[in-house]
């Protein structure tokens, strides 16, 4: 149980906190951009989690250089597969981000509110 | 010859049955007026009017279908009387009953109805038309009891036969069916009420107030066929009603005794009781003469 | 209430999930069979000293792709959406302090540099196309902030954009028709390890990466920021 | 062959240029565009073809230089070349569609769609999950950027909504490739497999929230509001895609994902796809606006896939088939009915009478919505059929009692929206604008239909047994429908012709199935000889005509029960559209598809309890059956449908009364003997005469006794003529069935004569009164009277008709009524054949109704210069009464025959009838058709001749000259009585003549739709609660599977 406060079990148990954090944002906010921005928080989280779930103990960033020389990499470095992943995924929550912020910018112009609930011109 | 000496037969008989039609209701309309305290007519007084109207030569007509209506109507009279066979144990006075059955009959009835409905519908009159949906309407009621006592009988002689039936009638009133299947009787005496037309399901022709019925527009020699199948009916009637339950007839006597008897029994109800109005009679019928004809099959099975 | 509750419920629900999840996980202390594949034959296979650069690029190659991709449909979109809004009459913002403004003087070629830098040396240091990208975006940014009322053509940015994008692609297809296959970046000489001009294609393909995706972070802040000013003030 | 890594490199570079192209080139950017996306299907297609024939084998396409788990590989295979394919000529023909709309908003929306046809294709072909991942976000986002096409307020908050959920549910997805390769080691969906991960602790958890988001991408009910949103707010072309296109690269992800999980995913799958099925076609049913309607419809459709997909193992072999037939049916059908709906740019279904503008547009419609409701020869029939008896072949009853469900509901909201496309009100103001851009996709996806149907075909086991070559004549119809009608007329009754010549020699040792075959195809004959008095070109007649005669003779000639039910799919399905072309027919046609669509589901549920193991399909597994109660049941209903039983009969009056003059004899004298025939069918297989004392039958036998009697009742009491021939129709095919039910040989014989009868005389009194209608101009027989004089031949044509009908001698009638007493006394249904026999006497008040009321009394003003009925009506009156005078006289010809196939048969060897010369008996009774005709007629001329001596000198009146006391009639109208007509009998009977079963459905069907209009309320429109519903969905999916 000690390892329970290894760095790695700490970051995997923010990154739900956050995650469930964000996600009571989602479901109970009413203005649309504080969505998005719970939204982002979960996004976070996410990366977080990955990030976290790359980690092995003791070990350093995946790249040759003088801490790390070429013929022990395997050794020496953490998981870089979840890196790139993150990487990608970070990319990706930033596009979705926009647009989400620009599609909440045309139905302000609209209907100039930004209460979730004023929305459901489509239903049933 | 063979085929010649039978119409020669169906003929002859076709002319007893008409004249004790009309000699019959020359009696019962006596035998009415005295009940209600009048003279009234002579016995022969139906020859009197079917000559009279045969001899009438102006005369109108509405279309061919009016044209057509009695000779419909008559058809369907003398058509009966041809496939009824009249004496039992006389082949000669089977007349053409080997060409079909009870069912036969009882359907057949409805061709004389139908053309005298056209015909009397060509017309153009209302009360004809009215006369016709109210006759076509407690027709329907009438036929309930009936059926249930032909389906009755039929389970009971296991035969849709009439010779058959009234052979097995033979041998003395205890083998009648009015002995040995009381409520079939009963049931269909109480639809031979209706079917013969007088009180209390009168209410088709109503003859005393107002001129309703098919034959409100007729006159002529188109009464007089009418007339003519009239007197012809009543007795085949009866004689099928003697048939299928009174044991039948082994001789002309006796036929005529027991179609008379069969057909006063309508008389006599209709002296005593009042006119129903259709959409009274019909439930009446449906209740208590339906029930009874249920319980005659009810019996069988059981 | 009952809404309110049930929300509760749900989230409890699923902070409950993932609770089940934390607890099932237990760290590693090994590298597994991919990664320590990268880690040791990747090496010399791509030659990049970046491990994840060699993965985001060349073993992942189409993810970073649609990476791009992503980025240059959002740029699309969010050009489309609003277009509509930047017409008509914006009014003009007030002028950035000279303090700012001499400051960016300085700062932008700097940092515009460092942007540059870091997507070239993307497979050898921390730091890669997008990152690079991101940099070279925040210049637009602080120019913006400084210079509130110059006109920035989007029409360099535009093409900018495509000849990155077409060139990314062109290098992927020269894979195909060169190399092992799509976006391999055996095309050019691996080089030395370690070195500027090393890991093939990799530093190519970043440039471009990194060129695009400024292009492309540009192309949605200049987007979000003509808007500014078309609206009350509210917002 | 072009490697498939060209399709992303031409989409995406393309995309890529048209950065550069200036604002002004969109001309010259929409024909690159073109370009670009037909290259695709080019490659994509040339891929499916050569690895279908075997020239190619599936291949990998790797990037990077190296191999998978370490890179990411692409596979084109057969499954992934199919999609693909049908992906790219979506985009294509979408692209065509849309192109207006996307030049309108310039060369950047471009770009977006040929990034989306990029994306949709990666993720058909990609075997990396997280790169799945990259490119599901791209096709999101680029969904997303489309929805906003239209620029609208509703669809940016259905965009936003869109894009909240469905990054919501890509987060869960990101979680998921987290753990997926924290324990699997792997980010390849292959290198997983393989390495069995799934058993690893914590993987499975991995493999839930993967599976769980891709379930949430194809919208399972009721976590979906956010897509019916979308469906209805974005431009149609846009949700054809999102329909069609996303749905179906989802579709296959969530294919290539499953096998990464455990054996319950796919009992989740199952269990998720039935409660969409279900639920969103039963939603859809109360849904008007057109969008929305087909959102539903789609996300229903996703539903069945998703069963399809949880069956696997179940469905075996035929998985592919089955999948292929649901998948290209919805495929096909919903992009090509969003497109028409962004052609007609009607909201509300209510509004597609404008549909009716254009022939080929409501063509298009038509074969769109039959595919998708399943309607043979459509793909989506073989696949239904062939998986509801794969289900059952291992008991599965319920999940079939589901699937048939969900298709009823979906048939019902579809054929509702179909009667308001075909008979809905239209204003002549508005012009249906078809721009050929708009209407070249849907015309190419409905003839694509066409092909499938051809594929499903042959790839169906039974398909092989259907004969396509009438189905063939009857799409040439369509194409030939600009010639002018009697040139059709002409081929069509020479195709029958020719069909019955050909069709002979093969039944002729089954009298049984040469009598049925003579009713169809003579029948269809003569009613085809009425439609030479149609001027004009008569539009989309005769395809369906002849459709619903050959679905009538392939009840006949099937030999099995696949045959069997796809003939009776395709006579309903012909004799609903020949309903629907009556002027007021909208409504009846429409209850008449409703208890057809039902009769037909029992019927197939029937058809597959019966089939639980046997190993055949043959017609007498019925009789095999090893659930005997349950199918015979659900097979007697699913035909009392069609012979419209009391209780199942409201459809009847309407569709039958409203029908066109000549449509009515055939789809009552004709059409409703095929539900005859098919209880002819079960009741054969039941066993015969040893079934006689089944409970069913009894059943049966009380049904039919009590429809005689209350479809004569209700009967009387019509006031329109055509309405009253209909409810005779009921009581007679209820006596047909109590007839039927016996299961003597003596009442087969009277049911088959009935048959015999109720064809000739029904087909005879619906044409003549047809003939009347045509010319008087209403069906209000009170209007009518008197009209004998104009119209003397259809006088006689009723006279022998309703003489036939009342069963009165010496017409054949006669022998109905005489063989059916002596069944009834044979069998011992005594009370039955009494209340039957009642029915009898009443229907002669409404014979005489009818031709009192037409032909006699009083004739109106108005109607003193009609003319005689065409006489393309009169030649087959007439050659029908020359049938029954036949029929009549000698009805040994065609009773010996029956009577001897019927004793010699296994099912019915006693109590036969028996022959002596031209006389019948029975143990119980006799009668000679011949010698009675004799005599009556010898009687009847003498008489005659007698009548017409004594009255020579009668002198013809006019006709208000009648006894009038002395007055003259005011009008005609006035006199003649006729309305209300049996009032008495109303007020003494009426009370059984209440509409109870009207009432039924009427509650039944307003209780569905309340319920429905009420659960749909569950769609608040908030997007936040739709975000609650997901999150809500993962939790009860996680608390069921763990």
């Amino acid at each position: 149980m000690t390892n329970l406060f290894s760095i790695e079990y700490i970051t995997i148990f923010t990154s739900f906190a956050l995650l469930v954090l964000g996600l009571w944002g989602i479901i109970s906010q009413k203005n649309i951009f504080k969505i998005i921005i719970s939204f982002s928080i979960v996004n976070t989280s996410i990366h977080l989690l990955l990030v976290s779930l790359a980690y092995i103990r003791n070990r350093t960033a995946p790249i040759i250089d003088s801490a790390v020389d070429r013929v022990n990499a395997a050794e020496k470095v953490v998981d870089p597969v979840p890196h790139a992943l993150v990487l990608t995924a970070i990319v990706i929550g930033i596009g979705i981000t926009a647009l989400m912020l620009s599609y909440a910018f045309t139905m302000y112009k609209q209907h100039k509110t930004l209460d979730i609930n004023q929305y459901k011109s489509l239903k049933w | 010859m063979e085929l010649v000496k039978k119409i020669g037969f169906v003929l002859l008989g076709l002319f007893i049955i008409l004249n004790w039609g009309l000699i019959m209701s020359g009696i019962i309309r006596k035998i009415i007026a005295r009940l209600g305290m009048r003279r009234g007519i002579k016995v022969f007084q139906p020859y009197i009017n079917l000559i009279k109207n045969y001899s009438i030569r102006s005369q109108i007509s509405h279309g061919v279908m009016f044209y057509l209506g009695p000779v419909f109507r008559l058809s369907g009279g003398i058509g009966i009387f041809l496939f009824m066979p009249l004496i039992h144990g006389s082949e000669l006075w089977s007349n053409f009953s080997f060409t079909g059955d009870l069912i036969l009959i009882a359907y057949f009835a409805f061709f004389g109805m139908l053309g005298m409905a056209l015909g009397a519908g060509e017309g153009g009159h209302p009360y004809s038309a009215i006369g016709i949906s109210r006759g076509l309407a407690q027709f329907t009621a009438i036929e309930l009891p009936l059926t249930l006592a032909i389906i009755s009988i039929a389970i009971q002689y296991n035969t849709l036969s009439i010779s058959e039936i009234v052979a097995a009638q033979q041998g003395g009133i205890q083998n009648w069916t009015l002995v040995t299947n009381p409520f079939a009787t009963v049931a269909a005496m109480i639809s031979f009420l209706g079917a013969m037309g007088h009180s209390p399901f009168s209410v088709v022709m109503a003859p005393q107030e107002i001129p309703i019925g098919p034959p409100t527009e007729y006159h002529g020699t188109f009464l007089g066929i009418l007339q003519t199948n009239r007197a012809i009916l009543h007795v085949i009637e009866a004689v099928l009603y003697m048939n299928l339950f009174f044991g039948g007839a082994t001789n002309w006597g006796i036929l005529i005794l027991k179609s008379f008897l069969v057909y006063f029994w309508s008389v006599f109800v209709g002296m005593v009781f009042p006119r129903f109005r259709v959409d009274q009679s019909i439930p009446w019928l449906l209740k208590l003469p339906v029930l009874i004809g249920i319980i005659a099959i009810a019996l069988l099975i059981i | 209430m009952l809404r309110n509750s049930l929300r509760v419920i749900i989230i409890a629900a699923l902070g409950w999930i993932l609770f089940q999840v934390y607890s099932g996980y237990s760290s590693r202390d090994e590298l597994n069979e991919l990664a320590g594949y990268y880690a040791t034959e990747g090496l010399s296979e791509v030659g990049a000293a970046n491990l994840v650069t060699s993965v985001v690029v060349t073993y992942r190659g189409l993810d970073t792709l649609g990476e791009v991709t992503i980025l240059f449909l959002t740029a699309l979109i969010i050009g489309l959406m609003l277009k509509a809004e930047h017409r008509g009459d914006r009014t003009r913002l007030r002028e950035s302090s000279e303090f700012l403004v001499t400051a960016s003087h300085v700062l932008l070629p700097v940092i515009f540099m460092v942007g540059v830098y870091i997507f070239i040396n993307g497979h050898l240091t921390p730091g890669g196309g997008f990152q690079g990208g991101a940099i070279l975006a925040s210049t637009l940014i602080l120019m913006l902030l400084s210079f509130t009322n110059s006109k920035i053509s989007h029409k360099v940015l535009e093409i900018t954009e495509s000849v990155s994008g077409i060139s990314f692609i062109v290098l992927g297809i020269l894979g195909v028709i060169l190399a092992g296959g799509f976006l391999d970046n055996k095309i050019l000489p691996l080089g030395e390890f370690g070195k500027l001009f090393s890991a093939g294609a990799i530093p190519v393909i970043y440039s471009f990466i990194g060129l695009k995706v400024g292009a492309e972070l540009s192309t949605i802040i200049l987007e979000f920021n003509q808007i500014q000013g078309t609206d009350d003030k509210s917002l | 062959m072009v490697s498939p890594i060209y399709i992303i490199a031409i989409l995406l570079g393309m995309a890529f240029m048209l950065g550069l192209l200036s604002k002004s080139g969109t001309r010259i950017a929409g024909i690159l565009t073109s370009v670009s996306l037909a290259l695709p299907v080019y490659i994509s297609i040339s891929w499916f073809i050569q690895i279908l024939s075997g020239n190619a084998d599936a291949i990998t396409i790797f990037t990077a230089g190296s191999v998978p788990p370490f890179s990411i590989n692409l596979v084109m295979g057969l499954e992934e070349a199919f999609f693909t394919s049908a992906i790219n000529i979506l985009g294509l023909l979408g692209f065509i569609y849309l192109s207006a709309d996307l030049k309108k908003q310039g060369v950047r929306a471009m770009a977006l769609y040929l990034v989306l046809i990029m994306g949709l294709n990666v993720v058909v072909m990609t075997r990396d999950i997280f790169n799945l991942f990259v490119f599901m976000e791209i096709v999101t986002i680029a969904v997303a950027g489309l929805i906003y096409l239209k620029n609208d307020n509703q669809s940016k908050e259905a965009g936003f909504k869109y894009l909240v959920a469905v990054g919501i549910i890509s987060l869960f997805f990101l979680i998921g490739i987290g753990f997926f390769y924290f324990y699997g080691g792997t980010l390849n969906i292959d290198g997983f497999i393989a390495a069995n991960s799934v058993v690893v602790k914590g993987a499975t958890i991995a493999i839930f929230f993967i599976i769980i988001s891709i379930i949430l991408e194809l919208k399972p009910f009721p976590a979906n509001g956010w897509a019916l949103d979308v469906y209805q707010a974005a431009t149609p072309g846009v949700s054809a895609l999102i329909s069609s296109g996303t749905a179906t690269a989802s579709i296959f992800v969530l294919y290539k994902l499953l096998p990464l999980g455990s054996e319950i995913w796919l009992q989740i799958l199952t269990v998720v796809g039935a409660v969409t099925f279900l639920g969103s076609n039963f939603l859809g049913i109360s849904q008007k606006n057109t969008n929305r309607l087909l959102g539903y419809s789609s996300i229903g459709q996703v539903g069945l896939l998703m069963m399809v997909i949880g069956f696997m193992p179940q469905l075996g072999s035929a998985f592919k088939m089955i999948f292929f037939s649901v998948f290209i049916s919805h495929f096909l059908a919903k992009a090509g009915l969003f497109w028409l709906s962004g052609i007609v740019k009607k909201e509300s279904i209510t509004d597609w009478g404008i549909l009716r503008g254009s022939n080929i547009a409501l063509f298009l419609f038509g074969i769109f919505l039959f595919a998708l409701v399943g309607f043979p020869p459509f793909p989506s029939f073989y696949g239904k059929w062939q998986m509801v008896m794969e289900l059952a072949g291992t008991g599965r009853f319920i999940w079939i009692v589901i699937i048939l469900l969900g298709s009823f509901f979906e048939g019902l909201y579809l054929f509702r929206w179909l009667g308001y496309a075909i008979k809905g009100e239209k204003s002549n103001e508005e012009k249906l604008q078809i721009p050929w851009d708009k209407i070249v996709p849907p015309f190419i996806f409905g003839i694509s239909l066409f092909i499938a149907a051809y594929y499903a075909n042959s790839m169906s086991v039974y398909g092989n047994t259907i004969n396509l070559i009438p189905l063939v004549f009857i799409l040439l119809l369509f194409v030939i429908d600009f010639l002018p009608a009697y040139i059709k007329n002409t081929i069509t009754i020479g195709a029958m012709v020719y069909y019955a010549v050909n069709l002979y020699p093969s039944i002729s040792d089954d009298t049984l199935r040469v009598v049925f075959a003579a009713i169809f195809l003579i029948g269809g004959i003569l009613t085809m000889i009425a439609g030479y008095s149609v001027k004009g070109k008569r539009k989309g007649f005769f395809p369906f005509a002849v459709m619903m005669y050959f679905g009538l003779i392939g009840l006949i000639e099937a030999e099995n029960l696949f045959q069997f039910f796809f003939a009776w799919e395709l006579m309903t399905l012909g004799s609903y559209i020949l309903i629907i072309r009556g002027k007021f027919s909208m409504k009846h046609a429409f209850n008449y598809m409703l208890f057809s669509l039902g009769g037909a589901y029992l019927i197939f549920l029937g058809i597959a309890m019966s089939s639980f193991g046997n190993t055949s399909l043959d017609i007498g597994i019925i009789g095999l059956s090893t659930m005997p109660g349950w199918s015979y049941t659900l097979l007697a209903i699913g035909f009392l449908t069609k012979t419209a039983a009391l209780g199942l009969h409201i459809w009847l009056p309407g569709a039958h009364a409203e029908a066109e003059s000549d449509v009515s004899p055939m789809v009552s004298g004709i059409l409703l003997k095929g539900g005859v025939f098919g209880l002819i069918v079960l009741f054969l297989a039941m066993g015969g005469e040893q079934a006689a004392s089944h409970p069913l039958l009894y059943s049966l036998g009380w049904l039919g006794a009590i429809t005689a009697l209350g479809g004569n009742l209700l009967a009387v009491f019509q006031e329109d003529a055509k309405r009253l021939l209909a409810y005779s129709s009921v009581a007679n095919l209820g006596y047909i069935l109590f007839a039927l039910a016996f299961m003597t040989n003596i009442g087969w014989l009277s049911a088959l004569t009935y048959s015999i009868n109720h064809f000739l005389f029904k087909t005879l009194l619906f044409l003549a009164i047809g003939g009347v209608v045509l010319r008087v101009k209403t069906h209000n027989m009170y209007e009518m009277g008197g009209l004998i004089k104009q119209m003397p031949w259809s006088f006689i044509a009723v006279l022998i008709g309703i003489i036939t009908l009342a069963g009165i001698p010496p017409l054949s009638g006669y022998a109905g009524k005489w063989l059916f007493y002596n069944a009834v006394i044979t069998k011992g249904w005594y009370f039955q054949g009494v209340l039957v026999f009642f029915a009898g006497t009443i229907a002669f008040l409404y014979c005489f109704k009818l031709i009192y009321s037409v032909f006699l009394g009083q004739p109106k003003d108005r109607f003193r210069k009609v003319k005689e009925a065409p006489i393309w009506y009169l030649i087959p009156q007439f050659i029908l009464i020359i049938g029954i005078m036949i029929f009549s006289a000698r009805p040994d010809l065609v009773l010996k025959p029956i009577g001897a196939l019927l004793t010699q048969s296994s099912y019915f060897p006693s109590d036969s009838l028996s022959w002596e010369n031209v006389t019948a008996s029975t143990n119980l009774g006799y009668w000679s058709g011949y010698k009675i005709m004799l005599v009556i007629g010898v009687m009847f001329a003498v008489l005659l001749v007698w009548l017409m001596y004594m009255s020579r000198k009668t002198q013809k009146v006019k006709q208000f000259n009648i006894v009038y006391a002395g007055e003259r009639p005011f009008t005609p109208e006035t006199t003649h009585f006729s309305h209300n007509m049996f009032s008495h009998y109303y007020k003494a009977l009426g009370f059984l003549s209440a509409p109870l079963a009207t009432r039924f459905w009427n509650i039944t069907n307003d209780i569905t739709h309340r319920i429905a209009d009420g659960s749909k309320r569950l769609y608040t429109g908030n997007g936040q609660t739709y975000l609650a519903v997901i999150m809500a969905y993962i939790i009860i999916i996680y608390l069921i599977m763990f």
